[in-house]
């Protein structure tokens, strides 16, 4: 109960789709979602293996609890070996899409091989069927989900699609469902695209159950109440959403500006999420017209906006002035600060275009932002940009070069590289603000010294999202640490890495974590599931996905010095802001941090660690 | 002396007239603290959560605490993000 | 003092947790397609709107039943289907000009919203109070009955 | 005050409900000629499934249910309508006076002009009698041969495949339920029901019934085209017209049906008619109309019980919709389904599904549809249609995605 126990593998090469057991084993050690599908990855791929060769495999996973009335019960994760990164990547989705998967009575999705032609997957219920998407190839997400809508006449169905950008190989497509929902990062969609899958339609009827319905009931209302009465949760953040954090970061002199040169940034509050709520002067409206919640979320932080009509980017293009998912802080701060474009409508535009055509608002920004740099030095020019002069601030920068990643056309294949191989290319590999080849988002280290541990270890490569220390060193939440102290921050990071990798194994959105710790997860996850779910082997799940993440990763050729941080976050000291002479101190939280986590010296887990875990 | 009060969130209706983008300069008497600030706008103190004096984090112990001049007061009610 | 749902679609979120709500208590499963209520999503302006049965005054759909098989709760006012005497002719589905009374394929019958007896779940399980059952003179219903007289050509009676 | 109200279907049951709502000391006087409680006509195909007993065909459950509301039964055939005397004149010779009367007599099946239909083993499927008939002989493996794929050939044709009988059908016109729905869904039907092993034959014609004399079934059909058909029964269901033969020589208006005005009042001051016998008028194109459905016949019972009450009621005219469930395939029509002059239409077809959805727009509202295949929300489309809402915006979103009804639809009402 919980999961359905049923796994169905899409072979591409040979076009069959075939319904398996899933391997509840594994499902009793791994839960679900982003944990289970990494065993599944692991044990059937060969970490080495080319991410973009027909040899990996792209796993679509829900969790045990998608598909509940637990709150925020509808995420899904994509599972593969990154294309940006060469690491395991995990890349979490919300929107209503991956409740309809486990509705249709699935747990999780296998792709494997590569389709001789572009094919996208009609799922209804037990019905798989791979499809040509020869016309569905070269249209965006928007594109694909209003054609298939139409052609399967279901308004019900729930897509998750490439745009043009996983087609031609941008490094960091991602995979968007439901519009505006996005499995974001390290380059999942480039994968997709690399085995001419555009898209997956799917429609469920058969619904999900629990194994005490009556008790999971009870839970889950003691829990809701838990997030209704939280002021984070229940304020905070339906009304500001995430971007409340700009000017709060900003304000810590933590916010990463113009490829990290500061950590300051003038117009940070042009494009916070105050700025969103006021009123245009050009038509008297704001920028967001609503929030809103993705599936059985009762939080609902999602930012919904609407353009400015007479905005330069959109002037005689009705087809960006409808609403849509709105900026988010990480995009907002890689599609503004990172570049230094302060405008809050070219930032909305560059947001609906990743959407619109699938690739990772982050990566992107920050790519941008390195490029401007590297234009700024002199490496690159006008004409290899085909014209467009890349300086900082430059908001027809940011919006030419969105729509040309998005189609993955002239200079927009050079960013489509991401910033590791663009400024590599351009001699200067040390101005590529990522880690393992992914770039870090919108906390500098150098303010918020957790973030730099949490950066450098992420199995994903650099991200927020793996241990997300903001939280206690900015936010006080579960409770205050100091952002400019080092001690206690490795034993902080394995923490939440620990209890973010059991929280994305079950379907529940992370973001529940501001009111909910593991023990509110725990009961959830007992009364949902088969099997006896204690506290213990919650925390105990979370900490052996992370070592068999790590796992993957050293098989892949990843080795302890990879857990590093890029030299100038290292070397030159934030020259504003309480941070103000400060770089990260990764050297002295790092080896604490392998001690902790019961890692060797040079980050590999000991025999002892990998028994104690039954890895 | 003077400072800059930052009100942020839903506290940025009881900034005074004239702010702009939420935040206005203040000319106050010495050893006035951030509560005696809060107080005077109204801002409902059970509701502050974060309270940053030049970017650096006040706890709630230290609040009445005086401000020294060209401090920059930052307030915010319970908010998160990712 | 006779109590219904009343909608407040600006404050919906699209979570969906009324359908699953509604499908758990009816249907004994999660799972929003045996929902009887519905919440449309207009991606386009960024409104969600719940929608079910207004358990409008003259029943359009029970009138048209040729085997008695809608009946009013006496208790809520709901028009409930009594599957005994449903014989799954689907007459009220193309009756109901606003589109709550659906045919359900795996029972042969049709299945509208019957309030819960008068504890509706989607209105307990809505976290923004965009769905609330409350005393039928509140409701608020003015639009929609408004609506309803705008499309009933039945019921123009000058009493 | 005597109403007397001719027929105990489903608008006579409902106008006799009305009346004594209406009025506590009026007399109701109901009359039927059938030999059974007040049953539904829409039931029978259920019966004929087995998934109902006869009890499960009955307009009303409650036991004395019309003694109870002080209506007063007569089970006999009305012979002749004076109406200078206003009297009625029964079949068993007796005589009943009236005040108001309500012609709700309905329709009888038609009976097309075939050598050899007077013969056992040949039925309309029309009343319950016919029923019980149908179901002696439609016993597994045997031969039934079903005349007609409109509306009622076509929804019994689950319950003959249910009853595991050996089906053909056989219909004129060049498609199934030809006046409900258009060559696309026509063809669909058919193709979905010879999947499921009924022989389906359109555009022939049944000439002859004979014996068969070879003995193998009871008889042999000639057909036109194309050969001979053998049959054990023989359901004849070529359409129905309205039951207004015992109004011959009396001074009520009869066209098609029995000419009413927009208070469903007759000719004649005082006699109203309603239901499948009501030659009414078309809400939607604003012409005379006969629509002989269950909703319509429910309505104007209703609505000419108010007006026989005294309650001045304004009946504007019916639209004309359907629903058909054939073998699990489910169709809808609303309306104008065909079309104006002047209109267009909007379409999505999907063949390897069975979905089919058609739009039919008069300017900017909706005027009539066909759906195959959909069953969510499919009352929506009576909304748009009778609403007249202006669709504006919506249109061009319903052209090019007609499965978005309801969305236009609430567009309306909440944004």
């Amino acid at each position: 109960m919980g999961w359905h126990k049923r796994v169905l593998r899409v072979n591409l090469t040979d076009g069959s789709c075939n319904a398996e057991a899933l391997n509840m084993e594994w499902a009793a050690a791994y839960l679900g979602q982003r944990g289970l599908a990494t065993k599944y990855l692991l044990e059937e791929i060969d970490p080495k293996v080319d991410p973009l060769s027909p040899e990996n495999k792209l796993i679509f996973a829900t969790g045990p609890l998608t598909g509940t009335m637990a709150s925020t019960g509808g995420r899904y994760s994509v599972v593969t070996k990154g294309a940006l990164t060469g690491a395991i990547a995990c890349s979490n989705s919300g929107g209503y899409f991956g409740a309809e998967l486990k509705f249709a009575g699935w747990d999780m999705i296998i792709f494997e091989g590569k389709a001789a032609s572009p094919v996208y997957l009609l799922l209804r219920d037990d019905s798989a069927e791979l499809l040509p998407a020869d016309d569905l190839w070269g249209k965006s997400v928007w594109e694909t989900d209003e054609i298939l809508h139409r052609r399967h006449q279901d308004p019900q169905l729930r897509v998750s699609a490439i745009g043009k950008s996983g087609e031609e190989g941008v490094l960091f497509a991602c995979i968007v469902n439901d519009l505006h929902r996005a499995a974001g990062r390290s380059g999942v969609g480039t994968v997709m695209g690399s085995k001419n899958l555009k898209a997956i339609a799917v429609r469920g009827t058969q619904g999900v159950k629990v194994k005490d319905p009556a008790r999971f009931m009870r839970v889950v209302a003691e829990k809701k109440q838990i997030l209704a009465e939280n002021a984070v949760t229940s304020q905070g953040l339906p009304t500001y959403g995430t971007q409340v954090l700009m000017n709060v970061i900003n304000e810590v002199g933590a916010l990463p500006t113009k490829n990290a040169i500061n950590v300051q940034f003038d117009g940070a509050g042009k494009i916070s999420g105050e700025a969103m709520h006021e009123v245009r002067a050009s038509d008297g409206k704001s920028n967001l017209v609503a929030n809103k919640a993705c599936f059985g979320c009762t939080i609902a932080c999602g930012r919904i906006s609407k353009m400015d009509k007479t905005h330069y980017t959109v002037v005689n293009r009705p087809e960006y002035w409808g609403a849509s998912g709105g900026l988010e802080y990480e995009a907002a701060w890689a599609l503004g600060a990172a570049t230094g474009v302060d405008d809050l409508e070219a930032l909305t535009f560059a947001n609906f275009v990743c959407n619109e055509q699938a690739f990772d608002p982050i990566t992107f920004g920050s790519t941008l932002g390195a490029a401007m740099e590297l234009y700024e030095m002199g490496l690159i020019s006008a004409a290899d940009t085909g014209g467009t002069a890349l300086n900082f601030g430059s908001a027809e920068a940011l919006t030419k070069m969105a729509e040309l990643v998005g189609k993955g056309e002239g200079f927009g294949k050079v960013l489509g590289l991401g910033s590791k191989r663009l400024c590599e290319k351009y001699g200067h590999p040390e101005l590529s603000m990522s880690v393992k080849g992914q770039e870090f988002p919108a906390y500098d280290p150098r303010g918020i010294q957790g973030m730099g541990l949490t950066y450098a270890t992420s199995n994903r490569g650099a991200c927020h999202l793996r241990s997300y220390t903001v939280a206690s060193e900015i936010l006080g939440i579960p409770e205050k640490t100091d952002p400019l102290a080092t001690e206690g921050k490795a034993g902080l990071v394995k923490a939440f890495q620990d209890a973010t990798a059991a929280v994305d194994s079950t379907g529940l959105c992370l973001f529940t974590t501001f009111a909910w710790s593991l023990d509110d997860f725990q009961p959830q996850v007992d009364a949902a599931c088969d099997g006896e779910w204690s506290l213990e082997r919650l925390s105990e799940v979370g900490e052996r996905i992370w070592n068999m993440e790590r796992q993957f990763n050293l098989a892949a050729g990843f080795t302890g010095k990879d857990d590093t941080l890029p030299k100038r976050l290292r070397k030159d000291a934030a020259k504003t802001g309480p941070a103000k002479g400060r770089v990260n101190d990764l050297k002295k939280m790092l080896p604490e941090y392998y001690q902790l986590r019961g890692w060797d010296d040079i980050g590999v887990p000991t025999q002892e660690t990998l028994a104690r875990l039954g890895l | 002396m003077k400072l800059s009060l930052k009100l942020y969130a839903s506290f940025g209706e009881y900034l005074p007239a004239g702010a702009e983008r939420h935040v206005v300069t203040l000319e106050v008497p010495e050893s006035t603290s951030p509560l005696n600030i809060l107080e005077q706008y109204g801002v409902p103190i059970a509701q502050v959560h974060l309270v940053l004096i030049n970017g650096i984090f006040v706890p709630p112990g230290k609040r009445h605490l005086p401000l020294s001049d060209g401090d920059e007061l930052a307030v915010w009610p319970a908010v998160a993000g990712g | 003092m006779m109590r219904s749902l009343s909608i407040a679609p600006e404050k919906c979120t699209g979570c969906l947790q009324c359908e699953m709500a509604c499908s758990y208590e009816n249907e004994g499963v999660f799972n929003p397609a045996k929902s009887r209520i519905k919440v449309f999503v207009f991606e386009h302006e960024g409104r969600n709107v719940p929608y079910t049965c207004t358990q409008c005054a003259d029943a359009w759909c029970k009138n048209a039943c040729p085997t008695e098989a809608i009946q009013i709760n006496a208790a809520t006012g709901a028009k409930e289907i009594n599957n005994g005497l449903c014989v799954g002719c689907k007459v009220c589905t193309i009756a109901c000009p606003f589109g709550t009374v659906n045919y359900n394929h795996a029972t042969g019958k049709v299945i509208k919203c019957d309030l819960c007896g008068g504890d509706p779940a989607c209105a307990k399980a809505c976290p923004t109070q965009a769905i609330t059952y409350v005393d039928a003179d509140w409701t608020g219903y003015g639009k929609m009955r408004g609506w309803a007289e705008r499309t009933d050509n039945q019921s123009s009676a000058q009493v | 005050m005597r109403h007397a109200i001719i027929g105990a279907g489903p608008t006579g049951v409902v106008a006799a409900e009305t009346l004594r709502a209406q009025d506590p000391e009026a007399e109701v006087v109901l009359l039927g000629d059938e030999p059974e409680p007040a049953y539904s006509r829409m039931a029978i195909p259920y019966l004929l499934a087995g998934r109902i007993d006869e009890t499960g065909t009955y307009l009303r459950h409650t036991p004395d249910h019309f003694e109870n509301l002080g209506i007063r039964c007569i089970q006999d055939r009305v012979s002749h309508v004076d109406t200078d005397s206003r009297r009625l004149s029964l079949q068993n010779g007796s005589e009943l006076e009236f005040d108001r009367l309500l012609i709700a007599s309905g329709s009888h099946p038609v009976k097309p002009p075939i050598i050899g239909l007077d013969q056992p083993a040949i039925h309309h499927c029309w009343t319950l009698q016919d029923a019980r008939r149908i179901m002696q002989h439609a016993a597994a493996g045997s031969r039934v041969v079903l005349m007609g794929a409109g509306f009622i050939g076509s929804i019994i044709m689950e319950a003959m495949v249910q009853r595991k009988v050996k089906l053909t059908v056989v219909e004129m016109a060049d498609r199934m339920v030809p006046r409900m729905m258009d060559q696309t869904a026509g063809n669909l039907i058919k193709r979905w029901c010879m999947e499921r092993g009924v022989d389906v034959r359109t555009s022939t014609r049944i000439s002859a019934i004979e014996p068969d004399s070879s003995g193998g079934t009871r008889y042999r059909l000639q057909t036109d085209p194309a050969g001979e058909i053998a049959a054990d029964l023989v359901v004849v269901a070529t359409g129905v017209r309205p039951a207004i033969g015992f109004l011959e020589g009396s001074a009520i208006e009869t066209r098609q049906g029995v000419v009413v005005d927009d208070h469903l009042q007759t000719s004649v001051e005082g006699i109203y008619a309603a239901g499948d016998v009501c030659d009414g008028f078309d809400w939607n194109t604003g012409n005379r109309a006969i629509h002989a459905i269950q909703p319509v016949a429910a309505e104007t019972g209703r609505l000419a019980a108010l007006n026989m009450s005294g309650c001045n009621t304004v009946y504007s005219g019916s639209l004309a919709m359907n629903v058909l469930d054939s073998i699990g395939l489910i169709s809808t029509s609303y309306g104008q389904w065909q079309g104006v002059d002047g209109g267009d239409a909007a379409q999505l077809l999907d063949e390897s599904r069975y979905r089919y959805i058609k739009l039919q727009f008069d300017g900017e509202r909706l005027i009539g549809a066909i759906t195959l295949g959909l069953t969510q929300h499919v009352g929506v489309l009576r909304g748009l249609i009778q609403s007249r809402i202006k669709l504006g915006g919506w249109k061009p979103r319903l052209v090019s995605d007609p499965t978005r009804i309801m969305e236009a639809y609430l567009a309306g009402m909440h944004l």
